[in-house]
């Protein structure tokens, strides 16, 4: 095997140039264009045509998982037909239980007291809050619904799709907490008071 | 007083450069007491390294100014625990640890807080290392370019847990416990007041003499006082030698 | 070449097994566990492990550019270092080498005792550590774990972005923090032999 490998980089003075691109594609998270690697290799742009084809060779259907693809923006590497079934199941991801806490508190606070800004999330929860907003408005739980007048942040609501998955008609259907405030504004006055104490 | 091979060490003007404070320590000491500097902010360890860092340069050891920094040194730890956590309780149960507390078993305390504190310090430069390692590492963070785009299903929610969050935001946090200090202190205005009547009244007083019987921490908060006032220009402090008792007067001259 | 790869395949039967779990690696956004790889293969684990060996012996340093590593408890593809010069020219390092010292230090205390919370990193350093926190969740070396039963204040742990980052297969490659630094005892011989240097 160590022996074959010694003739192949005689062989191929541009194995090493085509393994530079192979790693470049790997780490690449959008396709790239044969501008993009000529400038990143260094290299005269008719070697990295062919280093190209080397890595084309090794990384075609039924010889490897890993296939290069060249679509319209540029080269990017993409699981091989065979594995098809294989890569429907790891992305069909099981249903997820449970929300994190940093999800469900964001999620409580649009829901009550939305539409509602990541500056105002992040002061009743005590802690900036943007990874949990971005997380919420992946999963289509909450949506922008225009901008603060006053300081132009971006404000979030409920979705129906947040509706369907807590089983509520309506948002007026939320659990009562006339105990913590009678309107969406007492409320968000206290708990913003009790966060400042609590200093989070 | 000086010699010809370094000056006298003076804690009190020892230059500090620190991430929230630049000037001598005693203006670090005046800002914290007037509020205007949060003690939270000062690594209290960077001003030790730099008073260690000034006592390496010297042939010989001032014990002198050792014992004066390490009083101030102290105190400033003592209102910088307070600070982080919390104002001062009037439980018994402080009085009483305030007597339980053994000067070796706050050693011991200290000394293990201090390992901790360097272990981690070791365990972050092994981080940075292992960072530095990695350079050369280079992966994808997030989907690859062609990789379909996965659907996240949650299942169903009860509205309840909504309900439970904001309750639980809502819920005051507790008063935090002092016990663990067991320490308490009168407060640095009433040893100011104590000062001023007394230099008003006699003129002249020796600090070791007002000072007698109190804790070590206490004689720190004193110390304090003095150099409030002295800071003002109400009293002047003094030695009549090495290792003498402190004289504190006010007038021109130090009274014999 | 292939005849050579009709033989390669005869005389490994778990061939295809390693090309699916290529695929895999190649399109999944962070490292696949080993029981991530068996229910997406829909494959007994015992030949998972053998094929990932396989994986392994293709793509390691000098032989490909892609190259498989152990890390954050799970399998992941990276550049080789050979490319390192060339990635550098088109990406950022995921985490610039420009941590702080009030960083790397809240980033230990996360690591060897997380869940923890902004109070007790405080007390830790002696300093509040509030803006290093922020700035590591930023750069999504740590993330919120819950709040503290009694306080309220949220708790912090690392991500496994942050074993990513450092080259780690787990938590537990981490030294020993009792081998780090010095016992109480320690350094207080230090100290004491420091001050006998300096009274003699």
């Amino acid at each position: 095997m160590s022996v074959e490998r010694q003739l192949y980089v005689v062989e191929n003075p541009l194995d090493r140039l085509a393994r530079t691109i192979e790693a470049l594609l790997v780490v690449a998270s959008a396709p790239l264009s044969i501008e993009e690697l000529v400038a990143a290799t260094a290299e005269p742009r008719e070697r990295v045509e062919t280093a190209i084809g080397l890595v084309a060779g090794r990384h075609r259907e039924g010889k490897s998982g890993i296939v290069l693809e060249h679509v319209a923006e540029g080269y990017a590497f993409r699981a091989s037909r065979e594995a098809a079934e294989a890569c429907g199941r790891l992305f069909d991801r099981p249903v997820q239980r449970n929300l994190s806490q940093a999800a469900l508190e964001t999620l409580a606070i649009v829901a009550y007291m939305g539409p509602v800004s990541r500056p105002e999330i992040g002061r009743i929860r005590g802690v900036a809050s943007d990874s949990a907003v971005s997380g919420l408005v992946e999963r289509g739980l909450i949506a922008e619904a225009g901008r603060d007048g006053e300081s132009g942040a971006i404000k979030y609501r409920t979705t129906p799709l947040f509706e369907r998955v807590f089983g509520l008609a309506s948002l007026s259907e939320l659990p009562r907490l006339d105990d913590l405030g009678e309107t969406p504004e007492e409320l968000r006055g206290h708990l913003e008071a009790v966060a400042g104490r609590r200093g989070a | 007083m000086q010699t010809l091979l370094a000056p006298p060490l003076q804690p009190r003007t020892l230059p500090l450069d620190l991430d929230a404070f630049e000037g001598p320590f005693d203006l670090l000491c005046t800002l914290v007491l007037k509020e205007e500097l949060d003690l939270a902010d000062v690594d209290v360890l960077d001003v030790v390294l730099a008073f260690v860092g000034q006592l390496a340069e010297r042939e010989r050891i001032d014990l002198e100014a050792c014992g004066e920094f390490l009083v101030l040194v102290a105190a400033l730890l003592e209102l910088k625990g307070r600070e982080l956590f919390g104002e001062e309780s009037t439980d018994d149960e402080v009085e009483e640890l305030v007597e339980l507390v053994d000067p070796d078993v706050a050693a011991a305390e200290l000394a293990e807080r201090l390992a901790q504190y360097r272990r981690f310090k070791a365990a972050s430069g092994w981080l940075d290392e292992r960072l530095e390692e990695q350079a050369a590492r280079f992966f994808r963070l997030g989907p690859a370019p062609l990789a379909p785009k996965p659907e996240r299903k949650i299942a169903p929610q009860d509205p309840a847990a909504l309900a439970a969050a904001l309750r639980g935001l809502a819920t005051e946090p507790p008063v935090p416990s002092l016990a663990h200090l067991a320490m308490r202190l009168p407060p640095l205005p009433a040893f100011v007041e104590r000062f001023r009547a007394l230099v008003r009244a006699r003129r002249r007083f020796v600090f070791d003499e007002e000072v007698a019987g109190l804790s070590r921490l206490e004689e720190a908060v004193a110390l304090l006082a003095i150099l409030e006032l002295v800071k003002y220009d109400e009293v002047k402090v003094g030695q009549e030698g090495f290792c003498r008792p402190i004289v504190v007067w006010n007038g021109p001259h130090a009274p014999r």
